[in-house]
C-alpha cells in the first residue's frame, strides 16, 4: 500500500517536471483530465482518495485548481447527471464552470449543485499533494505555502521536486523555509548520517516548536548514536531560544487579559469609583454594547454587506450613545434619588441588571448573537516561533489604552470633567457656583456607562454574545476597581494590568482555576497591606 | 392589640393563599410540566427545548389532544439554581398535578430532581446526553449514554477513515460528565491497546478562556510522530476561545482531528464556523440530515419559532422522541398514571428524524443511531460516519470495574436500577 | 431601663411579638396539619409547602445573621453565602456518610461521586462526618473558623466599607472556584445529593419535612432571641457606635476590632447553621451556594425587609423567596422584570425598608404605646419614655 | 524654650515629623505639657494642629521623633485604644457623639473600662456608675435630655456631650479640638469654665481659633505655623511676637 501511493507520489512529481518541461498541456490530456475530474464524485472515500491521486498525476495544470476547490468546499457536482462543476461566488449569484473547459454551465441552478464532501483525511492529502504542485508556483506566496505544507507532511518521495524548487528559488525567505523542509526530510528518512548531522545543525538554527518536537522524536528514536546526541543537543537549544519566545507570549497574554479586565472595568471606575453608585448593572452596560454592536452589523450585513469591514467604527460610536441615553435614563429615573445612600444603589442597581438581562433575553432570544470579526481583526501576527499575536487581541490593547486616555482627556482638560470633579468633591459649593450639578450627574453616569457600551463592542469580538455577558465581567470589574483604588484612574489602569499579567504568569505552573484563586487570596492579603487600595489618597483625619 | 392580631391575620392569610394554591383544579386537561430554566446561565441552551415541548404539545393539541383530553403546559422557571430545580418538582407534582415532566439540563440539576421525583413517583423526560451510571425508576433517558456517543466517536477516530489515531487527548470542562466520559473513554482505549502513555487527560473550569497553553500542550503531545486526536467534552462557551485558538496555533481539523460531545448547531450559531471546518461532533441527530421527516421537523420548528434563522439540535430530537413516546404510551395505557404509563412505555418506538426507529429499552434508555459529523462553514455538519443500526443505550459502563457488574431493568424479575442479581429470582 | 430581662424588652414590640408568635405558632401548627390532617382536608399543608417554608425560614435565619453584621456594625459583607455554604457542606457530609452502602455502586467506604472517579480511600477532611455530633460541631466550627481568621486579618488591618465588602465577594468567589474542582473531594459542581436520613430517620418521611421544619422555625426564633440579646446588651450599643462611628469608638478606648470580629464570627456561624438546616430540606448541596450574585441577594432581602431592625431581615427573606417562588412558577418567562421592579421600588419608596416603612412602623407605635401604658403604667404618666 | 525632661511632663513632643506624599504636615515639632497644666495652641489652617492630635493619640504614625506621655510611655508603639485607655481624652473639631444612641447610652459607653466585648456583652450597670453618669449629666447640664437620641441635640449641645463622654473616661490627658467651634457667646463662656474647672483635676490641651475664648482661659499658649511651634507663652507675650503677627494675626 505505501509503496503504491510512494509510486503515485513520484507520478505526480514525474508529470510536474514533464508539465514544466513542455509548457501547457496538450489536449491529450483533456480527456483524461476530465475524467480524472469526474472520479472526484465517487460513492466514498477511498475511492476519492485515488481519483485526487490520480487527477493530480495527470500533471495537468488545471488539476490544482480542481483540487484546491474540492479543498475549500467550492467543487459542486450537477445532481441531474453527476457533472463536476467549480463553482464561484459573484456577488449573490452562484456562477458553475466546467474545470474542463474553463466555460460556465448555463443551465445549472444553485439549487441543483451538491457540493463534493471530502473528510479531514482527504483533507489531509490534498493539502500535501496541492503542497507538492505549487512548489514550484510563480507566485511566492504560494510557494512558501507549500513549502510549509511540505515541511508539515515531512514526506520523503517530495524530496526530490523540493530539491529542484530549492535550486530555482530566488527569494531568501521562501527558501529558508524550504531549506527547513527538506532539512526535516532528511534528518528523519536519509540513512547518511553526515548529511542528518548537517540537516541537525540547519533546523537547530529555526526556533520553531515544530522542529523541537522533530529533533526530540530523533533524539529519542533514533539508532545513530551522534545522530542521537546532536539532536538532543540542537533541541536543548532550540528549547532555550523557545522559552524567552514563550516568555513573551506569557506577557502578551497577560497584556491582554489585562486590556480585557480595563475595558470592563473602566466605566465602572467612573459610575463608582467616581460617583460612588455601587453600580451592579454596570455588567449589563456592557452586554448592551455588545448587543448595539450585533444591531449594527446586521444592519449593515443585509443592507450594506460591502461596508462590514467598518462596522465597528460604526458601533463603538453607536454603543457609546445608546449605552449613554440608558444610562442619563437609569440616572435621572433611578439613581438620583439615592445620593448619600450608596448601598441602597446596589439593591437597585441589582433589581435593574435583572430587569435588562430579561429584557435582552425577551427581545433577542436566550441564545448567542453571531457577531463577526471584520478582516483587519481576524487572524494573527503568527511567527515560526510559535508567538502568535491574534490581531483582534492586539486592536483590543490599543481600544482599551484609548478609550482610558480618552477619559483621562475629558476628566483633566474639558470644562465638563472639571464640573464633574467640582460637583463629587462639593456638591453644595458647586451648586452655589451655578453649576447644575443634576445634569453633571447625569452625563457623568452617562459618560461611565456609555463606555461599558464601547467596552461592550470590544468584548463582543472575543466572547459570546448573550443575556448573561454582563455577569460574566461585573465580579472582575469590581476587583479591579478597588484593588486599584477607588476614584483613581490611574489605579484602574495598573490594577488591570498587573492582575492580567499576574494570572496569565501564575496559570501555567498552577493551572487556570487554581491560577485564579490565587490571584483571588492576592487580592484579599494585598487589601490587608492597603486597605484602600494600590493608590489610595493619604491625608490628615477630617472628622478623625 | 387589634392591629395585632390583624397582622396575625395576614399573615395566616399570605399561609392561606399558600394552601389554596395547592388544591387540585378540575382535571379535564392533561398537564405536561415543563422544566427548564428560563433565566440565568442555562438559559442560552434550555429555553430552546422548552419552546420544543411546547410546539409538541401545540402539534398534538392540533391533532385532538390525548385520550380525548387537551395537553396543557405547565411551564416554570427553575432559573439555573439546582435546588430550584428540586422545588419546581415538587411544585409540578403536588401543586400542579402535572402528569409529566420534560426538562433538566446539566447533570446536577437531575440529580437534583431525582429525589424528588422518586419520592412522588412522578416522571421526568431527560433529552440530554449525559454521562450514564444512572437509571431512575421514575426517569426517561432519551438523550445518549457514552456509549452512545462518545465510545462511536472514539472507534471512528481510530478507524482507518477517521485517520488511524494512535494518540488520544482527552480534554475536558471539570465536571461530572467530562469525568466520568474520560473514564469509561480511558478504559476503552487501553482495549483498544492504546495505553496510558498514548492518553493525555486535561480539565479546565467552566467558560475558561485562555487556551494557549493547553493548545501547545496538545501540539506538543502530538509531535511524537503518531497520529494524534483530541476527545473534546468542553462545555458550551468555553469552546469558542478554544476553537479559535486552535485556529491560532494553527492546528487544521486534518493535522489533529477534535472530536467534540457538546457542540452542537445551537452552539455554532454564534460563532463563524470557517476555522473549524473539519473538526467533529457525533450525535444522534444532526440538522443536516436529509430526510422527509427531519425536513418535516424543521419546517414545523421554523414556523414555531417563527425565526428562519433558528437551527435544530440533538436534544430536540431526543425531546421529541420523548414527547412521541410519552403520548403512545398514554394511548396504549389508556391513561396517564405513572405506573400504567411506565410498562407501556417498554418497547415503545419512534421513528428517527434522521431515520431508522428508536426504542425505549427497560433500563430507561433508547436505542439509537449514532452519527458523526464534520463541522461545514455554514454552520450545519456534514455526516461523514453512521452506526449500521441503532445502538443500545447503556446505563451502566461496562468499562468501569465498579458499574459493568450492575444490570438496569425495570421489569420482572429484575425491577432495578442498579442489582448485581435480579430483585425477584426467576424461578 | 436597659436591665430588664430580654424576654420583658421583648413583648413591649409589637412587630417582634407578632412575628415570633407567628414563628412560634408556625412552627407547631404546620407540622401538626400536615401530619394529622388528612390530605384531602382543607387545613391540610402539604409537604410541599412544609418544605418551601422550611427552605424560606433558613433563609430568614442567614439574613438575620447578615443583619447583625450590616445593620448593626456597618460591615456589608457580600461573602456570607459562604458560611451558609460551608455549614450547608457539613451537613451534606455528614449526610453522604449515612448513605453507607446504599449508593449505587453499594460501596460502604466511600460515596458515589468517589467511586466512580476512582479515589482509592476516603480523604482525611472526610474523617469524623460519620459521627452525627462531629458533623454539627463542624456546622459551627468551619464558618466560625473562617470567619474569625478572615476576620482577624481584615479588622486589624482597617480594612472597611467596599473594601472589605470586595474582599469578602473575593473570598466567597475563590471558595466557589476550590469547591467546582473535582479533585477538592467535594463532588465537584454536582455537590452532594441522594441523602438518605438523618440519625437514621428517613430524610424523605412527612415527620422528618415536619421535624426539620420545626427546627428551622425554633432556630429562627432563637436566632432572633440570641441576636436580640447581643443587640441589647453594652456590646450592642457599642457595636452600633462602631457603626456611626468607629474611630470616635477608638479614641474611647474600644478595640473595634475585637468587637467586629465577635459579631462577625457570630453571624457567620448563625449562617452556618442556617445552612446546615436548608441542605437536608432542598436534598442538595453544590459550589454555586458560593456564588457571590447570592451573597448580594441575601443582603437584598436584608435591604427590602429594613436593615438595622431584626425583624426586618426575616420579613424580607420571607417575602422576597415567596415573591421568586410564586413568580418563577406563575410568570416564568417575565418573573425577572417582576423581582427586579420590587428591588427598585422598594428602595425608591421604601428606603427604610418593608419595617421602617411609615404606614406599617406607625400601626406598630401605636401598639407598643398602648401596651407600653398597659404594662408600665407609671412611667408613662410621668412623660417619660420607655427604652 | 527650654527642654524639660520628659520624665517631669504629662505630654512630651519632641522633633516629630510627618509627611503625607511629600507635604510636611509636622516639621520637627516639640511641644511639652507639664501635669495639671491647661494649654492653648493656636495657628492658622493647615499649621498642623489636627495632625499633632492624630499622632498623640495614635491615629498617625510620626515618620521621626518621640511622643512621650506621663513621663515614660511611648505613644508611637500604641495604637488609639490603648492610648485611649492610658488616659488621654480626645475631642474632635466637628462634634462626634453616637447620634443613634441617647445621651445616656453615649456617657454609659464612655464609662471608664470595661473595654472587652466578653465583659461589654453581660455588663451591667452599678449604681455606682449610675450615679457618676448622673453627676456628669449634670455637668454638661443634659440632665434634662437624657433619654433623647443624641442626634437631635444641638450643635452646642453635642459640643458639650462629647466634653461629657471625655469626663466620663476619666482620662490625665484632655485633648480639645475647637471646643466652641459653633456656640452662641454664652456657651463659649460657660465652656470656659467647664474647661478650667477641668483643668484643675488633670492636664488639658486646646486647640482653638477664637481669640476670645483663648483669652478667657488665661493660660500658656503655643502657636503653630507649617508644622512646628513658631511661638510660646501667655497670649499677651505671643500676641507681641513679630513673626506671630507676620504669619497668623497680622493677616
Amino acid at each position: 500500500m505505501l509503496s503504491k501511493t510512494l509510486a503515485m507520489r513520484w507520478l505526480v512529481v514525474l508529470s510536474v517536471f514533464i508539465g514544466l518541461g513542455f509548457g501547457s498541456s496538450t489536449p491529450a490530456h483533456a480527456d483524461e483530465f476530465s475524467d480524472a475530474v469526474q472520479a472526484l464524485n465517487a460513492d466514498n472515500n477511498t475511492d476519492k482518495a485515488a481519483a485526487i491521486e490520480a487527477l493530480s498525476a495527470t500533471g495537468d495544470e488545471r488539476a490544482a485548481t480542481v483540487l484546491s476547490a474540492l479543498l475549500n468546499g467550492t467543487l459542486f457536482y450537477r445532481q441531474s447527471d453527476g457533472l463536476v462543476v467549480l463553482s464561484k461566488e459573484s456577488g449573490n449569484v452562484t456562477i458553475l464552470i466546467d474545470p474542463s473547459t474553463m466555460n460556465e454551465v448555463a443551465d445549472v441552478s444553485g439549487s441543483e449543485a451538491k457540493k463534493i464532501r471530502i473528510n479531514n483525511k482527504l483533507r489531509g492529502q490534498l493539502k500535501g499533494v496541492l503542497g507538492a504542485l505549487t512548489l514550484l508556483s510563480k507566485d511566492a506566496d504560494k510557494r512558501q505555502n507549500a513549502a510549509d505544507e511540505v515541511f508539515k507532511a515531512n514526506d520523503p518521495s517530495m524530496l526530490p521536486v523540493l530539491q529542484k524548487a530549492i535550486a530555482r528559488e530566488s527569494d531568501p525567505d521562501v527558501k529558508g523555509r524550504m531549506l527547513r523542509a527538506q532539512a526535516a526530510i532528511i534528518l528523519e528518512y536519509s540513512e547518511d548520517t553526515a548529511a542528518r548531522l548537517k540537516a541537525a545543525q540547519t533546523l537547530g538554527e529555526f526556533t520553531d516548536p515544530d522542529i523541537s518536537a522533530l529533533l526530540g522524536k530523533i533524539a529519542n528514536t533514533s539508532t545513530d548514536p551522534e545522530v542521537k546526541k546532536l539532536a538532543k543537543d540542537m533541541q536543548d537549544s532550540v528549547e532555550g531560544r523557545l522559552a524567552a519566545w514563550s516568555f513573551l507570549g506569557n506577557l502578551f497574554q497577560g497584556v491582554s487579559l489585562g486590556s480585557v479586565l480595563l475595558l470592563a472595568a473602566v466605566g465602572l471606575a467612573i459610575t463608582f469609583g467616581v460617583m460612588g453608585v455601587i453600580n451592579m448593572a454596570h455588567g449589563e452596560m456592557v452586554m448592551l454594547g455588545a448587543y448595539t454592536t450585533f444591531m449594527v452589523q446586521d444592519v449593515i450585513r443585509t443592507h450594506f454587506p460591502a461596508a462590514f469591514d467598518w462596522s465597528l467604527a460604526i458601533a463603538v460610536p453607536a454603543a457609546f450613545l445608546v449605552t449613554g441615553a440608558v444610562g442619563i435614563l437609569v440616572e435621572r429615573g433611578i439613581i438620583r434619588w439615592l445620593y448619600g445612600r450608596p448601598l441602597e444603589t446596589l439593591l437597585a442597581t441589582w433589581g435593574l441588571s435583572l430587569m435588562l438581562q430579561q429584557l435582552i433575553r425577551t427581545l433577542f432570544g436566550p441564545t448567542n448573537q453571531e457577531v463577526g470579526n471584520p478582516s483587519w481583526m481576524s487572524g494573527a501576527i503568527e511567527t515560526s516561533t510559535g508567538l502568535v499575536l491574534t490581531y483582534n487581541r492586539i486592536w483590543i490593547i490599543v481600544f482599551s489604552l484609548a478609550v482610558l486616555g480618552m477619559l483621562a482627556l475629558v476628566t483633566r482638560k474639558t470644562m465638563f470633567g472639571l464640573q464633574m470633579r467640582a460637583v463629587t468633591q462639593n456638591r453644595a459649593m458647586a451648586n452655589s457656583m451655578g453649576i447644575r450639578s443634576g445634569w453633571v450627574d447625569a452625563l457623568t453616569f452617562a459618560l461611565g456607562s456609555g463606555i461599558a457600551g464601547m467596552a461592550g463592542v470590544a468584548l463582543s469580538q472575543i466572547d459570546n454574545v448573550s443575556p448573561n455577558l454582563g455577569q460574566t465581567y461585573i465580579i472582575d470589574s469590581f476587583m479591579v476597581v478597588v484593588f486599584g483604588g477607588v476614584g483613581n484612574l490611574w489605579g484602574t489602569l495598573v490594577g488591570a494590568f498587573s492582575l492580567g499579567i499576574v494570572n496569565k504568569f501564575l496559570e501555567p505552573y498552577a493551572g487556570a482555576v487554581l491560577g485564579k484563586i490565587f490571584v483571588l487570596v492576592g487580592i484579599i492579603l494585598f487589601i490587608q497591606k492597603r486597605p484602600r487600595g494600590l493608590f489610595a489618597l493619604k491625608g490628615r483625619s477630617v472628622e478623625g | 392589640m387589634k392591629k395585632t392580631m390583624k397582622i396575625l391575620a395576614g399573615a395566616g392569610a399570605i399561609a392561606a393563599s399558600v394552601l389554596t394554591a395547592t388544591a387540585a383544579q378540575a382535571a379535564d386537561t392533561i398537564k405536561v410540566g415543563v422544566l427548564h430554566s428560563l433565566s440565568g446561565t442555562m438559559a442560552i441552551s434550555e429555553t430552546t427545548l422548552k419552546d420544543t415541548v411546547l410546539m409538541m404539545i401545540d402539534e398534538q393539541n392540533k391533532k385532538g389532544g390525548l385520550l380525548g383530553k387537551k395537553l396543557e403546559a405547565v411551564v416554570v422557571d427553575p432559573a439555573s439554581n439546582w435546588p430550584l430545580f428540586a422545588e419546581k418538582t415538587r411544585e409540578l407534582i403536588e401543586k400542579n398535578n402535572v402528569d409529566v415532566i420534560f426538562g433538566c439540563w446539566t447533570s446536577v440539576s437531575r440529580k437534583s430532581v431525582l429525589p424528588v421525583i422518586e419520592e412522588l413517583n412522578g416522571m421526568l423526560f431527560y433529552p440530554v446526553q449525559y454521562e450514564g451510571e444512572e437509571s431512575s425508576r421514575n426517569v426517561f433517558y432519551t438523550g445518549a449514554a457514552p456509549n452512545q456517543q462518545a465510545i462511536p466517536a472514539v472507534d471512528y477516530l481510530l478507524s482507518k477513515d477517521g485517520g488511524e489515531a494512535k494518540r488520544i487527548v482527552l480534554l475536558g470542562t471539570d465536571y461530572v460528565y467530562p469525568r466520568t466520559t474520560n473514564k469509561i473513554l480511558r478504559s476503552y482505549l487501553h482495549s483498544k491497546g492504546i495505553m496510558d502513555a498514548d492518553i493525555m487527560e486535561n480539565y479546565t473550569p467552566f467558560g475558561h478562556s485562555d487556551w494557549q497553553t493547553i493548545v501547545a500542550d496538545v501540539k506538543k503531545f502530538a509531535s511524537a510522530g503518531k497520529k494524534t486526536a483530541v476527545v473534546s467534552t468542553i462545555n458550551g462557551d468555553a469552546n469558542v476561545p478554544f476553537y479559535k485558538e486552535l485556529g491560532n496555533q494553527g492546528i487544521k481539523a486534518e493535522d489533529i482531528p477534535v472530536v467534540a460531545f457538546s457542540v452542537g448547531e445551537e452552539e455554532l450559531a454564534g460563532l463563524d464556523t470557517k476555522p473549524l471546518v473539519g473538526h467533529l461532533a457525533a450525535w444522534n441527530y444532526f440538522m443536516s440530515v436529509d430526510a422527509p421527516a427531519n425536513a418535516s421537523f424543521i419546517k414545523t420548528w421554523k414556523t414555531f419559532i417563527k425565526d428562519d434563522k433558528r437551527v435544530t439540535n440533538d436534544p430536540m430530537e431526543a425531546t421529541y422522541i420523548g414527547f412521541k413516546m410519552w403520548t403512545q404510551a398514554v394511548e396504549q395505557a389508556g391513561s396517564t398514571d405513572v405506573d400504567a404509563v411506565r410498562q407501556a412505555m417498554y418497547g415503545q418506538t419512534v421513528k428517527n428524524l434522521t431515520g431508522g426507529t428508536a426504542v425505549m429499552n427497560t433500563n430507561h434508555h433508547l436505542s439509537k443511531p449514532v452519527l458523526i459529523g464534520e463541522i461545514q462553514d455554514d454552520g450545519q455538519f456534514d455526516i461523514v460516519w453512521k452506526t449500521d443500526g441503532e445502538v443500545v443505550g447503556d446505563a451502566w459502563s461496562d468499562f468501569l470495574p465498579e458499574s459493568a457488574k450492575l444490570t438496569a431493568d425495570w421489569t420482572f424479575p429484575w425491577v432495578c436500577g442498579n442489582c448485581e442479581k435480579p430483585l425477584y429470582a426467576a424461578q | 431601663m436597659t436591665h430588664q430581662p430580654l424576654l420583658l424588652r421583648i413583648v413591649k414590640e409589637p412587630m417582634a411579638v407578632s412575628l415570633l408568635s407567628v414563628l412560634i405558632l408556625a412552627a407547631f401548627l404546620v407540622p401538626m396539619l400536615n401530619l394529622m390532617l388528612p390530605s384531602d382536608s382543607a387545613f391540610h399543608v402539604p409537604s410541599y409547602v412544609v418544605t418551601l417554608l422550611g427552605k424560606y425560614l433558613t433563609y430568614a435565619l442567614l439574613a438575620l445573621s447578615v443583619d447583625l453584621v450590616w445593620g448593626y456594625c456597618g460591615i456589608l459583607s457580600l461573602g456570607h453565602g459562604a458560611f451558609f455554604a460551608l455549614g450547608g457542606y457539613a451537613m451534606g457530609m455528614y449526610m453522604m456518610r449515612q448513605i453507607g452502602d446504599r449508593g449505587v455502586y453499594g460501596n460502604a467506604e466511600l460515596p458515589d461521586f468517589m467511586v466512580f472517579l476512582n479515589w482509592q480511600e476516603l480523604p482525611w477532611y472526610w474523617y469524623g462526618f460519620d459521627s452525627f455530633g462531629f458533623a454539627m460541631l463542624m456546622v459551627v466550627l468551619v464558618p466560625g473558623l473562617l470567619a474569625f481568621v478572615f476576620g482577624w486579618f481584615a479588622f486589624r488591618s482597617r480594612v472597611t466599607g467596599v473594601y472589605l465588602s470586595i474582599i469578602t465577594q473575593a473570598m466567597t468567589y475563590a471558595l466557589l472556584l476550590a469547591f467546582f474542582r473535582n479533585d477538592m473531594g467535594f463532588g465537584g459542581n454536582n455537590g452532594l445529593t441522594d441523602f438518605k436520613d438523618i440519625l437514621g430517620f428517613g430524610l424523605q418521611t412527612d415527620g422528618m419535612r415536619a421535624t426539620l421544619f420545626f427546627l428551622s422555625a425554633m432556630a429562627v426564633v432563637t436566632g432572633y432571641l440570641v441576636c436580640r440579646f447581643i443587640v441589647d446588651s453594652r456590646l450592642g450599643r457599642v457595636i452600633v457606635a462602631i457603626r456611626d462611628a468607629e474611630s470616635r469608638t477608638r479614641f474611647l478606648g474600644y478595640r473595634v476590632e475585637y468587637y467586629k470580629l465577635f459579631v462577625f464570627t457570630v453571624s457567620a456561624v448563625l449562617a452556618g447553621i442556617a445552612g446546615a438546616l436548608y441542605v437536608p430540606q432542598v436534598g442538595i448541596i453544590n459550589p454555586s451556594e458560593f456564588s457571590p450574585a447570592n451573597s448580594i441577594e441575601i443582603v437584598i432581602w436584608v435591604a427590602l425587609g429594613g436593615r438595622g431592625s431584626l425583624t426586618g431581615p426575616i420579613i424580607g427573606a420571607l417575602v422576597v423567596n415567596y415573591a421568586k417562588s410564586y413568580f418563577t412558577g406563575a410568570l416564568p418567562e417575565v418573573w425577572l422584570f417582576m423581582l427586579g421592579g420590587l428591588f427598585i421600588f422598594s428602595t425608591l419608596f421604601l428606603p427604610k425598608g418593608l419595617v421602617g416603612t411609615k404606614a406599617i412602623s406607625d400601626a406598630f407605635e401605636e401598639q407598643r404605646l398602648r401596651l407600653a401604658k398597659f404594662l408600665r403604667p407609671y412611667d408613662y404618666a410621668e412623660g417619660g419614655e420607655g427604652r | 524654650m527650654n527642654k524639660p525632661h520628659a520624665s517631669n511632663t504629662i505630654l512630651y513632643l519632641d522633633g516629630v515629623s510627618v509627611s503625607f506624599d511629600g507635604f510636611k504636615a509636622l516639621n520637627d515639632l516639640s511641644l511639652y505639657v507639664e501635669e495639671g497644666e491647661l494649654r492653648a495652641i493656636i495657628g492658622p489652617n493647615g499649621a498642623g494642629k489636627t495632625t499633632m492630635m492624630d499622632v498623640i493619640t495614635g491615629k498617625t504614625r510620626p515618620d521621626k521623633g518621640d511622643v512621650i506621655f506621663n513621663g515614660g510611655v511611648d505613644l508611637t508603639q500604641l495604637d488609639e485604644a490603648a492610648i485611649a485607655n492610658l488616659g488621654i481624652g480626645r475631642k474632635f473639631q466637628k462634634p462626634t457623639v453616637f447620634e443613634n444612641h441617647t445621651v445616656f447610652d453615649n456617657l454609659e459607653l464612655a464609662l471608664k473600662g470595661h473595654r472587652r466585648p466578653q465583659s461589654s456583652l453581660f455588663f451591667r450597670l452599678s449604681g455606682e456608675q449610675q450615679y457618676r453618669i448622673n453627676e456628669v449629666l449634670g455637668i454638661i447640664a443634659l440632665t434634662d435630655v437624657h433619654m433623647m437620641q443624641a442626634g437631635s441635640l444641638s450643635h452646642g449641645q453635642k459640643q458639650w456631650l462629647e466634653i461629657g463622654m471625655l469626663l466620663m473616661q476619666d482620662p490625665d490627658l484632655l485633648l480639645v479640638d475647637e471646643p466652641v467651634a459653633g456656640m452662641t457667646d454664652a456657651e463659649t463662656e460657660a465652656t470656659a469654665v467647664l474647661l478650667k474647672d477641668i483643668a484643675k483635676t488633670r492636664s488639658v490641651v486646646v486647640v482653638e481659633h477664637d481669640m476670645v475664648f483663648v483669652k478667657s482661659l488665661d493660660c500658656r499658649v503655643n502657636v503653630l505655623h507649617e508644622g512646628s511651634v513658631l511661638a510660646e507663652g501667655s497670649l499677651d507675650v505671643v500676641q507681641q511676637n513679630e513673626q506671630v503677627i507676620e504669619v497668623y494675626l497680622g493677616r
